[in-house]
């Protein structure tokens, strides 16, 4: 798989607000130095290899998890989700919220020495933008929020200047944006706006490759990265806050298989197994929670686990038909009973943990757009059939990719569906690329999917199902809809951004265009001793300030 | 027998040249690309990329791209792992399952040899049917349940090995077994099946009537005349071994070809796929071409194909 | 020539019962078969196709496969012991250095993937101890000794390199090779052409000369027996059914399949328009032999007793006796 | 090429080796009535499998054993009956009649001579055994070391034989008399056969021949006609005693 | 003279003369009773040395007793292969559910059974390639040799290169799952190593001398092929197709991973197994029924094979 690795992923669900599940918080985050244990050194599980450490050139969550650590952005994000100075200490931000200045930190260096300037920003960020780059990085586009990016990207214009990054000096940069963004401080601590050394890059295009020739800023510097095998990070001394950082070592292994890495764990080769690189076979869910050594953590993460309806063809092009399928279906006894990760049912598609805006989005709007019920389910799929001219559904087909965990869950659904409303329908799982094809082309009827929050806003998930968007394997369309989309990509006022993407979300559950399952919770297993790792909203992991407390 | 290895040579290069051919188009119309992802790329970045790679172009001119690649031994990089060239990830991964596969090879053929021995000569008796009882469990537990089942006892409960990764010596222990559990069971088979109907032939008898010791006589008559089919297996044995096993390699934690070859498959890594495709090949052919060579030492009946032919 | 009868035998067999299983019943290959070979004397085994040498000759190594044969009594003794409680591991012993066989069919009593050199060599190394240039000096003496000319490349070849004669004198040589105290020779001459056939015989007499080697001389070819054997067993439907010595049976057979053998010989003055005078009828059914005597059915002189009532050896004076009943003082008198 | 095979036949050296070791010997007989569809129904098949194996003189309740259980001389017979099985115009018969014992000997040539007569039949017959050969055969062909030495009709070859091989061959058949056996002077010839790999210069039979002079390593003598169909090689025919 | 033991027919013989013993018989008299025994083509004599195998019939049972419970298995209990019991998941065996539930509840006993008619197809289709491609097309490349062997093989190694993961993956998306997809793709290089096998036997075997004498008595290369060689190989080729099925059955379990094996609801054993291999330590029972009827599948045909091969080796009488 691909772009986001955890939204492959059915074991994890459910909201930020499920289950405080102690997992990381040693009360307040103080620590006392002798509570340290004498060897500060960190082991996980990666895996597989990176499919890259240039930072602008990634795009998925293993290289993601290793770069969080040994690159810094013009801002972090703290345990709770605040955005706070990184790279730079202070930025002003214009009226019309178009202007960023940011000023950087004094005495920050590149791993080989060299100062950190605002020019390797602009270098970094304009490089990711080029499209004549040897490869062209696909994450281009988490960039469009700047001036002319997108253009420039997409060859439009071809005048660099143009586009809305620039160092005025070593210290200063200065950035436009495309339109008022409310999270684009918080983009700023995504990967793909992580600076990148100037003059390594000039010396040597292939920087990427070794870990003798990547220079890094961030907390961790990389140590040693045996290709396939294992990555191993070590303390950066010249981190401008090098005492807050407790761990001298950090090791990733790279092993695929889940069993094996909860063994390596069982016998403390390891500190930490599953989420966000990893994942705990279901079925081994229950017994770990019932055990107490093993740790298991659970926290809700923002993403959503839905079926698509194709929209286009019959059956489900018909309302009452996708109503009555939806209907159902008992999400609960699917939690409680298959996934074991206390997920929460969807009855919505935006997760908890997306901000809202005073609270949680889902707390301001609940999703309480329709409830499960047998009956009227029932009755829908008879008068949908009428509508339709049918007497009886077709062969309906439902297709997820390989994966047990969504083999499960397709074929309890599909037991339900029998169950409930008397309809035979077959699984069949498919290799994730023919998926994806056939997905994307419509070659479907029920197709399974997920979702995960690229950034902290209800749109990221709002805006996939606008008419012909990217993302909309539905095949749905309503003016209507966009209208509201649109309407509240064109606003800063929070509230009224709420509003429309809620009416969105709305007329796109009243219209079951999907179906959705559930919120997705990040399912992990941590040694006791391991303090100060957290997980943010979306399930990824910060490293930078934990530590091994003594036992 | 330098025109014939040449001729052999010349042979292996037209079936390489087809089978790249064969696995470009294959590649190519199955369904995916190394960029599609759940989450989908902005069309203007996606085609950008399709453009930079070629895939924009007619297959046929991809297709002959390649060739041309490949004809200068220039397999490219991964498309995935960009930082890394297929030749360097061929290297490394395979230098790891080369050094597990050859101690699972020696094992299973020692092994496996040994324990056929024993079948054929107390055929019928209690231990022939013991032998074939661990055979067929052999065989029929495949190596995704003995690998964990060996982790659970072995590394979890007992603690006696790492669990993942081939850190000491010791480390070898597990993969081996699961490794070599099949190969060992077949090996075992065919060597007692060959050997009850050698054990017959006159020439054992000749050989008894010199009051050669029974051990003797197994090692210097029997068994030459009972492993050919061994050694046939051997060829695609060692090559499947050698290049390493996806599901051994991703239970034990060890960067081989095989892990990394299943994994660019799903990536729809096409350089990767390619590489190794070819490097199995050759090393499959390689492996097949020293069976032939083999035979002719085996038995001296036996003349090698191409050289003479026989209607 | 050597009469020995004072000493003990070098090997004695006594009511000797080989039978095979096969599906329709027992293949009762051998049928009580007693005879003793003196050392230094060379005894002949002739008799018809099938009737039981073979089976004998390889009893008496113990190299007869089990199952199918099953021996179902006798006693075989050899140089005092008996050869049939001995274990597997005692036999070793025994063969190759003690008892030596030549088997029958060379073309496939030889291992086709071991040079012929090493064929030889091996139980040179076992039972002389010696080491591999020894043992191959050895071994191209013998290959010359038997005539294979070019012996020392000949010994890298491979047995299917060799024609039909020149692996019989393999195996010969192989036989030969550790100096047995018995030679079993089961038809060793059948594929060579007279000259080396000349050779061959020289070599054995030679042999039994020199070492005091006994010899069993099993064959078909009468002219090697009078040339060769001191004295002569011949066989019929698993028995013996004449034993004297060579002059004895040549000049006065007593048994009528002996004479019947005697005259079906092609000799070199045999006029080629005249039919060559064979035995009729086909040899008896080993499965279920016949009650009475088993040649009756083809004996131009049987009598009524003959299928009735299977004769025992009769004496018929010197070192001869026949089992035949015309041979009884009874039938004697009948036909006085 | 399968109708010359049907009229040509050939009787394997060695009999055990050319039989199936799978295949009961109703099979491998039956395979060249089968190939040649010389029978039409099972029955007539089993028929004329037990006729042929009469004719060699075996049981044909034999018929379903495998050429392991048979003896030597039985194995030969099988292979005489089954080159017999397809009525061949030409049988090459290499060594047929070596492990018989003489009395069925007689019958098998006896067998060889009626077919002969009756079918008009061809033999190439291969044989160590002189008396046989000279019995059977209307010519014949002394081979030495890959090379025809003597050619003639077999009354004249046996009673003056040309070449000196053909002489010490000729003394060295063993007579079944043990008196003439043991009182025999037999022409044992000398020396060591050579070898096939690298035949001596001039004359093969040189290196064992009494008769040998320097001529005989220079030049291979041809094979001449010495007499009316009687071809020799050798240079000193008439010094031949 | 010879030191004969005393006949006891000699001691006890003056009694028992009749009169006229001693006279000729008629000469007109028969040779004896011939009996002409019923005559067995080998094809039946292996079937008769099989049956009378007692171990080799034992394992016969045993399958054809898999082969019957495959069939009526399923109806010995109430329940249903494919419906969920969402409250009764992954309980042990018990005399309700005898081989306990699963992770959906669905009772294990039911699902053995309904695997087992899956993958005993499975197992069957694939020893049928096995030996209808792999043995011929080793057979012909092995006794022609020469250029045809030559390029038999590189095919054969073409085949057996290309990434089965990509043919499996074109035919997912040419083909609907079904028997014949999984046939098809286990088909398309399941018989590589069969052939090869058989291929090195016959190299060693067409040189002996009853194919010389098969061929002069006029024979074809099919029947040499047939008829002699590839019975003389009966014991590398049962062996071989030992290995093919329980690989079969596994690479099945793959194909539905990749759809196009069977799809869930149903199931086989290779996806039992495969399914509960993450929980073995915990419920072992999932993964222990169909592995072991696997395991005893396995061994009834592999001993059943032993038989088998015994009864085609004509030297190895009892
Ligand atoms: N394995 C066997 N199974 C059944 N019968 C057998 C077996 N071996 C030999 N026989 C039978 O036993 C009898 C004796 O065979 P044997 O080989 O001793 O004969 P032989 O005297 O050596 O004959 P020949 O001169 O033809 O070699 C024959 O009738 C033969 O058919
Ligand atoms: N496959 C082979 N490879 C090498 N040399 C061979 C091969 N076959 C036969 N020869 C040699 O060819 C020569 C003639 O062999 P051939 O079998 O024709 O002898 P022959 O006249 O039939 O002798 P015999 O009477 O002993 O059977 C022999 O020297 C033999 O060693
Ligand atoms: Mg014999
Ligand atoms: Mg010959």
């Amino acid at each position: 798989s691909s772009n986001n690795k955890s939204e492959s992923s059915p074991t994890a669900s459910s909201s930020a607000s499920v289950t405080p599940s102690a997992s990381n918080s040693p009360s307040a985050s103080s620590t006392s130095d002798n509570q340290l244990a004498a060897e500060q050194v960190f082991r996980m599980n990666l895996h597989s290899e990176p499919p890259t450490l240039d930072p602008g050139m990634a795009q998925d969550n293993v290289s993601g998890t290793v770069l969080n650590t040994i690159f810094e952005g013009l801002t972090r994000v703290d345990k709770d989700g605040k955005v706070i100075p990184g790279m730079a200490t202070e930025w002003k931000i214009s009226d019309d919220n178009l202007t960023y200045t940011f000023t950087l930190r004094d005495g920050i260096k590149w791993s080989t020495g060299d100062p950190v300037t605002a020019h390797d920003f602009e270098f970094a960020w304009t490089r990711t933008l080029d499209p004549a780059k040897e490869t062209p990085a696909p994450y281009a586009y988490q960039l469009y929020y700047l001036k002319n990016a997108e253009e420039y990207n997409t060859k439009k214009i071809t005048d660099l200047s143009q586009v809305g990054v620039k160092a005025q000096d070593d210290k200063t940069l200065v950035v436009q944006l495309k339109s008022p963004t409310a999270y684009f401080l918080n983009l700023l601590s995504f990967y793909t706006y992580y600076p990148v050394s100037k003059t390594a890059v000039e010396k040597n295009a292939n920087f990427h490759t070794e870990a003798a020739t990547l220079p890094t800023n961030g907390p961790f510097l990389l140590s040693e990265w045996k290709h396939n095998e294992s990555i191993t990070l070590k303390k950066n001394p010249d981190y401008y806050a090098a005492d807050e950082i407790k761990l001298n070592e950090i090791r990733m292994a790279m092993v695929i298989d889940p069993n094996t890495e909860i063994s390596m764990y069982d016998t403390d080769e390891l500190d930490w197994a599953g989420r966000p690189v990893g994942e705990i076979p279901v079925d081994l869910i229950p017994s770990l929670k019932a055990n107490a050594d093993a740790n298991l953590q659970i926290k809700g993460i923002a993403s959503t686990y839905y079926y698509l309806f194709n929209n286009t063809k019959p059956p489900f092009n018909n309302l009452k038909i996708r109503q009555a399928f939806s209907m159902a279906i008992d999400r609960q006894a699917i939690i409680d009973n298959v996934t074991h990760g206390e997920q929460k049912p969807a009855y919505g598609f935006v997760p908890y943990g997306i901000n809202g805006a005073e609270k949680q989005f889902r707390e301001e709007y609940p999703d309480s757009y329709f409830t499960e019920d047998v009956e009227k389910a029932k009755q829908l799929l008879a008068e949908g059939l009428a509508e339709a001219k049918m007497t009886a559904l077709p062969k309906i087909e439902l297709i997820h990719n390989e994966s047990e965990g969504h083999k499960k869950i397709a074929t309890a659904i599909v037991d339900m569906w029998k169950k409930n409303l008397g309809v035979d329908v077959t699984v069949q799982s498919q290799e994730f690329g023919v998926f994806l094809t056939n997905r994307t082309n419509l070659n479907y009827q029920v197709a399974r999917a997920g979702w995960g929050a690229d950034y902290n806003d209800p749109m990221t998930f709002v805006d996939m199902f606008v008419t012909k968007g990217g993302n909309n394997d539905a095949g749905y369309a309503n003016p209507e809809y966009d209208a509201l989309v649109k309407k509240a990509g064109e606003t800063l006022d929070q509230k009224v951004r709420m509003e429309s993407l809620s009416a969105a979300e709305k007329i796109l559950i009243d219209d079951m265009v999907i179906m959705p399952i559930y919120y997705y919770t990040g399912i992990w297993m941590q040694k006791p001793y391991v303090m100060d790792v957290f997980m943010d909203y979306a399930g990824e992991l910060n490293l930078t300030r934990a530590y091994i407390a003594a036992h | 027998m330098v025109r014939y290895i040449a001729v052999k040579l010349l042979y292996m290069l037209l079936t390489l040249f087809i089978l790249a051919t064969a696995t470009f188009f294959l590649m190519k119309v199955i369904p995916g690309n190394p960029f599609l992802g759940e989450k989908k790329l902005p069309t203007e970045i996606y085609n950008n990329i399709m453009e930079k790679y070629g895939f924009d172009q007619p297959l046929y001119k991809q297709y002959l791209t390649y060739m041309n690649n490949l004809i200068h031994f220039d397999l490219g990089t991964s498309m995935r792992a960009t930082h890394l060239t297929v030749n360097s990830i061929i290297q490394q991964s395979f230098t790891n399952s080369a050094k597990l596969g050859i101690v699972a090879i020696i094992v299973s053929v020692i092994v496996g040899i040994g324990l056929g021995i024993v079948s054929a000569l107390y055929h019928s008796k209690a231990i022939d049917h013991f032998t074939s009882i661990v055979a067929v469990i052999g065989v029929s537990i495949p190596s995704f349940v003995i690998g964990p089942l060996l982790q659970y006892f072995f590394g979890v409960k007992l603690g006696w090995f790492h669990v993942a990764g081939l850190k000491e010596p010791l480390d070898y222990i597990m993969p081996t077994i699961s490794l070599a559990a099949l190969p060992i069971a077949f090996i075992a088979r065919l060597t007692r099946s060959n050997m009850i109907e050698v054990m017959n032939a006159d020439y054992i008898r000749t050989a008894k009537s010199k009051g050669l010791a029974k051990s003797f006589i197994i090692h210097r008559h029997a068994l030459r005349n009972a492993i050919l089919p061994v050694v046939t297996y051997l060829g695609p044995m060692t090559a499947n071994i050698i290049t390493g096993s996806v599901i051994v390699e991703s239970i034990f934690g060890i960067s081989g070809l095989g892990k990394y070859f299943v994994l660019s498959v799903s990536n729809r890594d096409y350089t990767v796929i390619m590489g190794v495709t070819l490097f199995y090949a050759s090393i499959l052919m390689i492996a097949r071409f020293c069976t032939d060579v083999a035979y002719v030492f085996i038995d001296p009946r036996i003349k090698l194909a191409g050289r003479e032919g026989n209607g | 020539m050597n009469k020995q009868q004072n000493h003990q035998p070098m090997l004695e067999v006594k009511d000797l019962r080989v039978s095979f299983d096969v599906r329709e019943g027992e293949v009762q290959a051998v049928r009580g078969v007693d005879f003793h070979v003196n050392s230094g004397e060379v005894l002949g085994i002739v008799g018809e196709s099938g009737c039981g040498k073979t089976v004998t000759a390889q009893t008496l190594m113990r190299l007869i496969p089990s199952p199918p044969s099953r021996i179902k009594s006798g006693s075989i003794r050899f140089l005092g012991e008996e050869i049939l409680h001995k274990s597997e591991k005692e036999m070793q012993q025994l063969r190759g250095s003690k008892m030596g066989m030549i088997f029958q069919d060379p073309m496939t009593s030889l291992n086709p993937t071991l040079t012929v050199g090493r064929q030889i060599t091996e139980n040179l190394m076992k039972h002389l101890k010696m080491n591999t240039a020894q043992a191959k000096t050895r071994a191209i003496e013998m290959l010359k000794l038997v005539g294979i000319p070019g012996a020392e490349t000949r010994i890298n070849q491979y047995p299917h390199e060799f024609s039909g004669g020149m692996r019989q004198r393999v195996m010969i040589a192989i036989a030969l090779a550790c100096n047995p105290a018995l030679l079993i020779a089961d038809e060793p001459t059948t594929a060579l052409d007279v000259t080396i056939q000349a050779q061959i015989l020289e070599v054995l007499k030679e042999l039994r000369g020199r070492l005091n080697t006994s010899i069993i001389l099993i064959t078909h070819n009468l002219g090697i027996v009078a040339g060769l054997c001191d004295r002569v067993v011949v066989m019929y439907g698993g028995q013996i059914v004449e034993t004297g010595t060579v002059r004895e049976i040549f000049s006065h057979p007593k048994h009528p399949y002996t004479e019947g053998l005697l005259k079906s010989l092609p000799r070199l003055d045999t006029s080629k328009s005249e039919p060559l005078i064979p035995i009729h009828g086909t040899p008896p059914d080993l499965v279920h032999p016949p009650a009475g005597c088993a040649f009756a059915p083809r004996c131009g002189y049987a009598m009524r007793i003959c299928q009735r009532l299977d004769p025992a050896l009769i004496d018929c004076g010197g070192t001869q006796a026949a089992r035949c009943w015309l041979n009884h003082s009874k039938a004697q008198e009948a036909k006085a | 090429m399968k109708a010359m095979r049907r009229d040509m036949q050939m009787i394997f050296q060695d009999p055990y080796a050319s039989l199936n070791p799978r295949l009961t010997i109703m099979d491998s007989i039956g395979e060249a009535l089968d190939v040649h569809h010389l029978v039409k129904s099972r029955t007539e098949r089993k028929a004329r499998i037990g006729e042929l194996l009469e004719l060699v003189r075996l049981r044909p309740d034999y018929a379903n054993r495998y050429p392991h259980e048979f003896s030597g001389g039985q194995r030969q017979r099988i292979g005489i009956a089954r080159a017999l099985a397809v009525n061949p115009k030409f049988i090459i018969c290499d060594e047929p009649i070596s492990a018989l014992d003489v009395s069925i000997q007689a019958q098998v040539i006896n067998l060889l001579k009626e077919l002969q007569r009756k079918m008009g039949l061809t033999y190439l017959f291969i044989a160590h055994d002189l008396s046989v050969v000279k019995y059977i055969s209307d010519r014949v062909a002394v081979m030495y070391l890959g090379k025809l030495v003597e050619l003639a009709d077999s009354e004249s070859l046996y009673s003056r034989p040309l070449h000196p091989y053909t002489h010490a061959l000729l003394s060295s058949v063993p007579i079944p008399n043990p008196e003439i056996e043991a009182n025999k002077d037999k022409v044992i010839i000398k020396g060591d056969l050579p070898s096939a790999i690298n035949p001596p210069s001039g004359c093969p039979f040189r290196t064992r021949c009494p008769l040998a002079q320097q001529v005989c390593a220079e030049t291979m003598p041809p094979l001449i006609e010495h007499r009316p169909g009687h071809f020799a090689a050798c240079h000193f025919v008439d010094a031949n005693p | 003279m010879a030191s004969f033991t005393p006949d006891p027919m000699r001691a006890h013989s003056t009694p028992i003369f009749k009169p006229d013993d001693f006279k000729d018989v008629d000469k007109n008299h028969s040779s004896g009773p011939e009996m002409q025994r019923e005559s067995i083509s080998a094809w039946r004599d292996v079937w008769l040395r099989l049956k009378s195998n007692k171990m080799a019939m034992f394992w016969l049972a045993v399958l054809f007793i898999i082969v019957i419970m495959s069939l009526v298995g399923p109806l010995l209990t109430p329940f249903n292969f494919r419906t969920n019991d969402l409250l009764n998941t992954n309980k042990p065996p018990s005399s309700e559910h005898w081989f306990g539930t699963d992770d959906l509840g669905r009772d294990m006993f039911e699902r053995t059974w309904m695997g087992a008619t899956i993958s005993l197809r499975v197992g069957l289709f694939a020893a049928l390639i096995d030996l209808f491609i792999g043995v011929i097309y080793g057979g012909v490349m092995g006794y022609f040799g020469g250029r045809i062997d030559e390029i038999m093989n590189r095919a054969a190694e073409i085949l057996y290169s290309i990434p089965s993961l990509l043919i499996i993956i074109l035919l997912v998306v040419v083909m609907q799952p079904s028997l014949f997809t999984i046939i098809l793709a286990l088909g398309i290089t399941g018989w590589v190593n069969m052939a090869w096998i058989v291929r090195g036997q016959i190299m060693q075997l067409k040189n002996q001398d009853y194919v010389l004498a098969s061929r002069s008595l006029g024979a074809g290369s099919a029947r040499i092929i047939f008829r002699h060689l590839i019975p003389n190989t009966i014991g590398p080729i049962l062996v071989t197709l030992m290995l093919t099925v329980p690989s079969a059955i596994f690479a099945e379990a793959f194909l539905s991973f990749l759809g196009l094996g069977v799809q869930s609801p149903a199931a086989s054993w290779g996806t039992m197994i495969a399914d509960a291999r993450s929980s073995m330590t915990v419920f072992p029972w999932r993964l222990f029924f169909p592995a072991i009827f696997i395991s005893v599948t396995m061994l009834a045909f592999n001993l059943f094979g032993d038989g088998l091969r015994d009864a085609f080796d004509p030297k190895l009488r009892k």
